[in-house]
């Protein structure tokens, strides 16, 4: 890594991780208030079914119950984060007259401790009248299927064109055209820690609620509305959190029964969500059913590609408004199609919602996109990564209409994976390796949302003795985000990591955020971050030019702890000496810095892409169609890398989770309802399952992003799959289109190859 | 009705009357206030729970209180020395072999009683060791990586 | 999950579903039935009693004759739920009547058994295991039960 | 949730028997408690009494002689059997079941006792020590008996075990010479439940070499770990090839009745006892040469 940089670009211990491997840090699962109180929530066991009656009388009787509420005590508000589409905030979290799946919730309790809680949910009667309901998005698109909300006729939730160029024409003009039908399954984002909140409406009228969540302003934003309050009376403090993955960045009904709870009782109310109704009664990746033709010339130049996705969306929009439009962009990406077409429809059904999980649309989408290549390359005799690398989006390239690529590191990717590949050499038999692209966006541009805040802002207070305090929106779920943002500050300062303390948790304290989902704040809020600490140096640096006499203000810089010319290092003073200066002369004001970041070039996607190349081994045994993971290389191009150790966590965490996916995650179901609620039976990758791994960051510099730096999140989930599919088909000659690739999928498909040869 | 529980924790000795039905997990965080400790199934699958118990790593979300009548205990909380980080410890820190946190403590147990039984282990045995503690954060390999190091000795019990 | 099967009765179609549409003969086969009590002519109630193991359950259980089309077709919709909230058992027959050559009836059968609820989390293979165990006692019983009353 | 119970922890067998005695039918009996608790958590059992038999120190052993065999005290856990030197050395594949039998820390608690009592279908423990033709000993207040574990298992979870029974040792019989033995279990992640499990043993004639003796058992592929007897039946008294095992394969495949679940269908269970069937026995009768 360049020496260039002070702090950044070297592995950093993260400022969470003393606590954390102590056990001394508190999450929301361990939190006690005095006087506090325990909810649990009842929900449908239908699901489709029409409310009839309620009764909550037995169950307010019982010792030790001090409320039970149901969607007669709400303001009858829907919920959404699309908030820019009201026919899209369809949630109405606590059921008033209908329920659209099972774990939908309908009542919810609290008590003096979690097992009255949860005896008094016996106690509630509710009175259903079960309605037809509809489990398949193909199905649900019909006429004449059962309806779930009256303003979706034909349950049609949300629909997506992108188009450039003429698809229609161009297909004339190519050599070969391949169309195939694909399909992706749900997956569970299982976080360790169960979504959860601790909520305290206080007689004041304001409330404060401490939660697990990837997004502290959208929680506040969104209860604030869902209770008719002002969004500066509710604050939403986050704890550390254990895990997000997608899955916490909206509102949920821990959160908002708990606030509901608290407002009504005054006290203190706590809501864990036990592990089953995590499984079954949050939100869930999104299935899709994915046709996708594509057309090239003999020599491998890609000519068009149509998309046709439905996605099964279950009861609510939730973010699955979003996946949908995002598979619609990344099935083009990563290469150079000049002409396009995508259509998205996202269906109601009676399932559990389906919304983001880490990647975002974006593993479905290459699953299906990076399978149809290597058909392709077969097609015409030509090497899947020479097809790739043909094709392959290069530096300052504009997806029509869509994003302007600045830095892409593709390249490089490819000449790493091609060496690694080279490496490996002739593989033994039943033996594979396969190869996937991706693009993944840095955030996203557009603002359904609706927030008048900049996307990201930060704030740099620096106090007497040097030390710094970092005030940001910014959410650490574990990926890192808090040590970055203070390593980005720390940098832009020239002060040491240490000098600085990261207040991220707390939307009483930092300034507005959007949150960490769409691999979004090592660019956005870095930006910000850069931006507050700059601005914060420059008030230094004007009293510095004062002793220092430079030209202008432009020669002095800061690093460890000195300022200094920047032509004459020799000759610097000390940092704390201007310090304690700069606060006397501001009449003993602390010198603040502020800093915002959103992105400009509204319409398009995302300001700045993260790519990559991945090379999936496999072997299969014939007999039994078990695919054992043997290693996974990952060549990306992260921009300047920031912390070097935190990066490699994500590949690897990464990779275990689309691994994950394409090898056994799956939420099996029977009329709506999941059948593998529990840790026991969702089968996960554990250590003697997770194969070996190897991460390559390839060196660019991105010009949208704090000392170069874009996304290394999400987009590592990418890949994976699309590889893993091709990795098995070299391996043994079947093509599973249909995720997860179970031993049983892939035993099916060599009996019918067995056939296939039969015959011939 | 209450039984009394005698045990040792982090080195100290307690005595508790507890009801017969309570799992050592919730005695552990909610009597001892030790919540380091975490629950994360109702399955005893996922391993968020695990402490050591006479030296054996177990899952204390599966295992009645009253069962742990005289044991001796360790949970993450006494791992370290006064100031001084256990080696494990260490090794996670620089290794990053935690991300949200939230198995850590439950990992760190496995990890401590598999190496001190077996202190010079293959990798394969330290992938054994922690196969029963899910972690959807790091993909393992950082915290292989991490127990590799201990294992090399490159760092010193804290005397 | 679905159980099919068929069996053939040497009797006459209108024999055969009068003893199928008898009082009390579908609920009579559920296995474990400890009381039948007819509500109407189409509705059934009764207490029964399952277990797997260690567990057991006992299960309220409601059947309704829900779509009758003499003497070809009938329809019966079950639904038990066990005390205690423990969860749900549902099981939906269809039994279809059919003439075939030397005056024999031929009975098809399908029965859509299913748990949901607490019951279902405990093992999701036992609990199919289980239904489906069931629901093939179930239309042994009324295998039986036909075959013994159009013998007599 | 867990109801609230009465609790007796006897320190000796005797007041045990009593106990189960005095309470008749409204008991459980906890050891590990590694699956019981599960099923208490989510309400599914209540009892009224529980009795606590970890403690009982005399049921907590491994003892071996030649002649008698292997005696292991019903309280023993997995992984001392896992890491029990006579173990490794006579009995090689009980070892080797115990090291994938779930983790560590279940293996560090439960016992071996209790994970025959549960009686699940797929247990790992079960079809190697069928396969191994081992007895097991029942107490009550009213005497002992012994049986043999393969006729402990009458179905899904139900086992020969009635009220004021306990199970208080299993008992292994010396391997005879020539025999090879060999247990393997299918999942897709390490740490499953079998799929299906099939456990091998084979005994080759001293000379001729043809199998004298041969024990197929499958976990997984019925309501109750099961023999597949007419495979047994094909290789007995015959020479062991690699066609004859195909067929062993074959027909063990048609004795099963699995299920279908969210884990694998029933069709592909019959498959996976096909080739495992025909691998493990491969493997016994590779172990046997070599004894």
């Amino acid at each position: 890594m360049s020496d260039k940089y002070a702090v950044i670009g070297k592995s950093q211990i993260k400022v969470d991780g003393p606590a954390k491997v102590t056990g001394s840090a508190k999450y929301t699962f361990d939190m006690i208030l005095p006087n506090m109180l325990y909810g649990k929530i009842l929900r449908s066991p239908h699901p489709h079914a029409k409310i009839l009656k309620m009764d909550t009388s037995r169950a307010e009787k019982m010792i030790g119950v001090k409320a039970v509420l149901t969607g007669k005590d709400t303001l009858g508000r829907k919920n959404g984060v699309w908030r820019r589409f009201p026919e899209l905030c369809d949630e109405e979290i606590l059921c008033r007259e209908k329920v659209r799946y099972i774990g939908d919730p309908v009542a919810a309790i609290a008590a003096v401790d979690e097992e009255t809680a949860e005896a008094a949910l016996d106690l509630i009667d509710v009175e259903y009248e079960p309605l037809p309901a509809v489990f398949d998005p193909l199905e649900g698109m019909k006429e004449g299927a059962p309806q779930l909300h009256e303003h979706a006729e034909r349950n049609i939730n949300v629909t997506r064109r992108i188009e450039w160029g003429d698809v229609s024409e161009a297909f004339e003009k190519c050599d070969v055209i391949l169309e195939d039908q694909f399909h992706t399954s749900s997956q569970a984002h299982l976080c360790m820690e169960t979504h959860g909140a601790v909520a305290d409406f206080g007689f004041d009228g304001k409330l404060t609620v401490w939660t697990s969540t990837q997004s502290n302003y959208y929680i506040q934003v969104l209860l604030s509305t869902m209770l008719g309050l002002r969004e500066g009376d509710v604050r939403v403090v986050k704890p550390p959190s254990g895990g997000g993955f997608g899955s916490k960045f909206e509102l949920d009904s821990a959160q908002f029964c708990a606030a509901l709870l608290s407002q009504k009782l005054r006290r203190p109310v706590k809501i864990i969500l036990t592990r089953e109704e995590e499984f079954t009664a949050t939100k869930r990746k999104t299935p899709m059913s994915y046709y996708v033709k594509v057309g090239a010339k003999k020599d491998g130049t890609f000519l068009a590609k149509e998309v046709r996705v439905v996605t099964e969306g279950g009861a609510y929009t939730a973010m699955g408004a979003t996946a949908l439009t995002l598979t619609g962009f990344y099935s083009c990406m990563p290469y150079k199609w000049p002409n396009y077409r995508y259509d998205g429809y996202r269906v109601y059904t009676n399932t559990a919602p389906t919304s983001a999980l880490r990647g975002f649309g974006a593993p479905q989408a290459y699953f299906a996109g990076e399978s149809m290549i290597d058909v392709l390359a077969a097609e015409i005799k030509m090497d899947p990564l020479e097809i790739r690398r043909k094709n392959a989006i290069t530096p300052n390239y504009e997806v029509p209409g869509q994003a302007y690529i600045q830095s892409c590191g593709l390249k490089e990717c490819y000449e790493a994976i091609e060496k690694h590949i080279q490496k490996r050499g002739k593989l033994p038999p039943n033996r594979g390796i396969g190869i996937g692209n991706y693009a993944f966006m840095s955030g996203g541009i557009f603002n359904w949302f609706n927030t008048p805040y900049a996307f990201s802002a930060a704030t740099v207070k620096i106090n007497i003795d040097g030390k710094v305090d970092l005030f940001t929106g910014a959410c650490d779920t574990g990926q890192g985000s808090d040590t970055t943002l203070a390593m980005i500050c720390a940098e832009e300062l020239g002060v040491h990591l240490d000098d600085i303390r990261v207040h991220a948790e707390d939307t009483d304290l930092g300034p507005a955020d959007l949150g960490s989902w769409g691999s979004r704040e090592t660019l956005m809020n870095g930006n910000a971050v850069k931006m507050a600490a700059a601005d914060a140096k420059r008030q230094l640096l004007e009293f510095a030019y004062a002793k220092m006499k430079p030209n202008v203000v432009y020669d002095l810089d800061i690093k460890d702890h000195k300022i200094y010319m920047v032509d004459r290092p020799e000759r610097s003073i000390s940092y704390f000496d201007i310090v304690q200066d700069t606060i006397r002369a501001k009449e003993g004001q602390t010198v603040i810095g502020r800093g915002h970041y959103t992105p400009h070039r509204k319409g398009m996607v995302s300001p700045a892409w993260g790519f990559g190349v991945q090379a999936v081994e496999v072997e299969v045994d014939p007999e039994t169609g078990k695919v054992k993971l043997i290693e996974i290389v990952t060549a990306h191009d992260c921009g300047q890398v920031i912390n070097p150790v935190g990066v490699i966590g994500q590949v690897e965490g990464a990779t275990m989770l689309a691994a994950g996916g394409a090898f056994c995650e799956e939420q099996p179901m029977d009329n709506g309802k999941i059948l593998n609620p529990s840790i026991g039976d969702y089968k996960v990758l554990r250590s003697l399952d997770m194969p070996k791994t190897v991460g390559i960051e390839v060196d660019t510099y991105e010009p949208e992003g704090p000392f170069g730096a874009k996304e290394a999140g999400e987009g590592l989930t990418s890949p994976t799959g699309g590889a893993m599919a091709n990795a098995v088909y070299n391996a043994v000659g079947v093509r599973i289109k249909d995720q997860p690739i179970t031993p049983e999928k892939v035993l099916n498909a060599l009996k019918e190859k067995e056939k296939g040869r039969k015959k011939k | 009705m209450r039984k009394e529980l005698k045990f040792t924790v982090n080195g100290q000795p307690y005595e508790l009357y507890v009801k017969p039905k309570t799992l050592l997990v919730d005695v552990l965080r909610n009597e001892l206030g030790l919540t380091g400790t975490k629950k994360g199934c109702e399955s005893s699958s996922c391993g968020v729970c695990t402490i050591i118990l006479n030296g054996m790593a177990v899952k204390s979300c599966s295992i009645l209180a009253l069962q742990a009548e005289g044991a001796e205990i360790t949970t993450v909380e006494g791992l370290a020395k006064g100031d001084q980080l256990h080696p494990l410890q260490k090794a996670f820190l620089d290794y990053g072999a935690y991300q949200c946190g939230f198995c850590t403590p439950g990992m760190l147990a496995s990890a401590k009683a598999f190496l001190d039984e077996n202190p010079k282990p293959t990798e394969e045995e330290i992938k054994e060791a922690i196969d029963g503690n899910v972690c959807r954060c790091t993909g393992y390999n950082s915290i292989i990586r991490a127990m590799t190091a201990v294992v090399n000795g490159d760092y010193k019990e804290a005397k | 999950m679905l159980i099919e099967g068929k069996f053939t009765l040497k009797a006459s179609i209108q024999k055969v579903w009068g003893f199928l549409l008898e009082p009390g003969t579908m609920a009579s086969c559920i296995p474990g039935a400890e009381k039948v009590e007819a509500i109407d002519d189409k509705t059934y109630e009764c207490i029964v009693k399952q277990s797997v193991g260690p567990i057991s359950v006992r299960l309220k259980f409601t059947m309704v004759l829900s779509e009758v089309d003499p003497p070809k077709y009938v329809k019966a919709i079950g639904r038990g739920e066990a005390l205690g909230k423990l969860g749900t058992f549902s099981s939906d027959v269809v039994v279809n009547l059919a003439e075939i050559p030397n005056d024999e009836v031929e009975v098809s059968y399908q029965n859509n058994v299913n748990i949901v609820g607490k019951l279902a989390t405990f093992g999701e293979r036992i609990m199919r295991a289980k239904a489906k165990s069931v629901g093939e006692e179930f239309t042994r019983n009324l295998q039986e039960k036909l075959k013994s009353k159009t013998a007599g | 949730m867990i109801n609230d119970f009465e609790y007796d922890a006897p320190k000796t067998l005797k007041e045990a028997l009593s106990l189960l005695d005095k309470y008749r039918e409204d008991y459980k009996i906890i050891a590990g408690g590694q699956s019981l608790l599960i099923m208490m958590r989510q309400g599914l059992i209540k009892p009224e009494h529980l009795i606590d038999i970890k403690g009982i120190s005399e049921l907590n052993y491994v003892k071996f002689d030649s002649n008698k065999g292997l005696r292991m005290g019903a309280l023993t856990t997995h992984s001392t059997l896992e890491k029990s030197p006579v173990i490794k050395k006579s009995f090689g594949v009980i070892a080797e079941m115990e090291k994938r039998l779930a983790s560590i820390q279940t293996r560090n608690w439960g016992s071996i006792g209790g994970n025959l009592c549960h009686g699940d279908p797929a247990g790992d423990l079960a079809p190697v020590l069928i396969a191994l033709n081992a007895t097991l000993t029942v107490a009550s207040i009213h005497g002992e008996r012994n049986m043999l574990v393969e006729g402990f298992f009458l179905d899904y979870f139900e086992t020969a075990l009635e009220y004021g029974d306990l199970l208080t040792e299993i008992q292994v019989p010396t391997i005879p010479s020539n025999t090879g033995t060999a247990y393997t279990k299918f999942n897709v992640i390490e740490s499953d439940m079998a799929t299906v499990g099939v456990g091998v043993s084979i005994t080759l004639a001293p000379k001729e070499g043809h199998c004298k003796d041969v024990r197929i058992v499958l976990a997984n592929a019925a309501p109750k770990p099961m023999r597949a007897k007419q495979a047994e039946e094909l290789l007995r008294g015959k020479k062991i090839t690699d066609p004859l095992l195909k067929e062993a394969g074959e027909i063990a495949s048609t004795e099963t009745e699995p299920i279908s679940d969210i884990h694998a269908s029933a069709e592909y269970r019959k498959e996976l006892v096909k080739v495992l069937v025909k691998q493990l026995s491969k493997e016994a009768h590779l172990r046997a040469k070599q004894a």
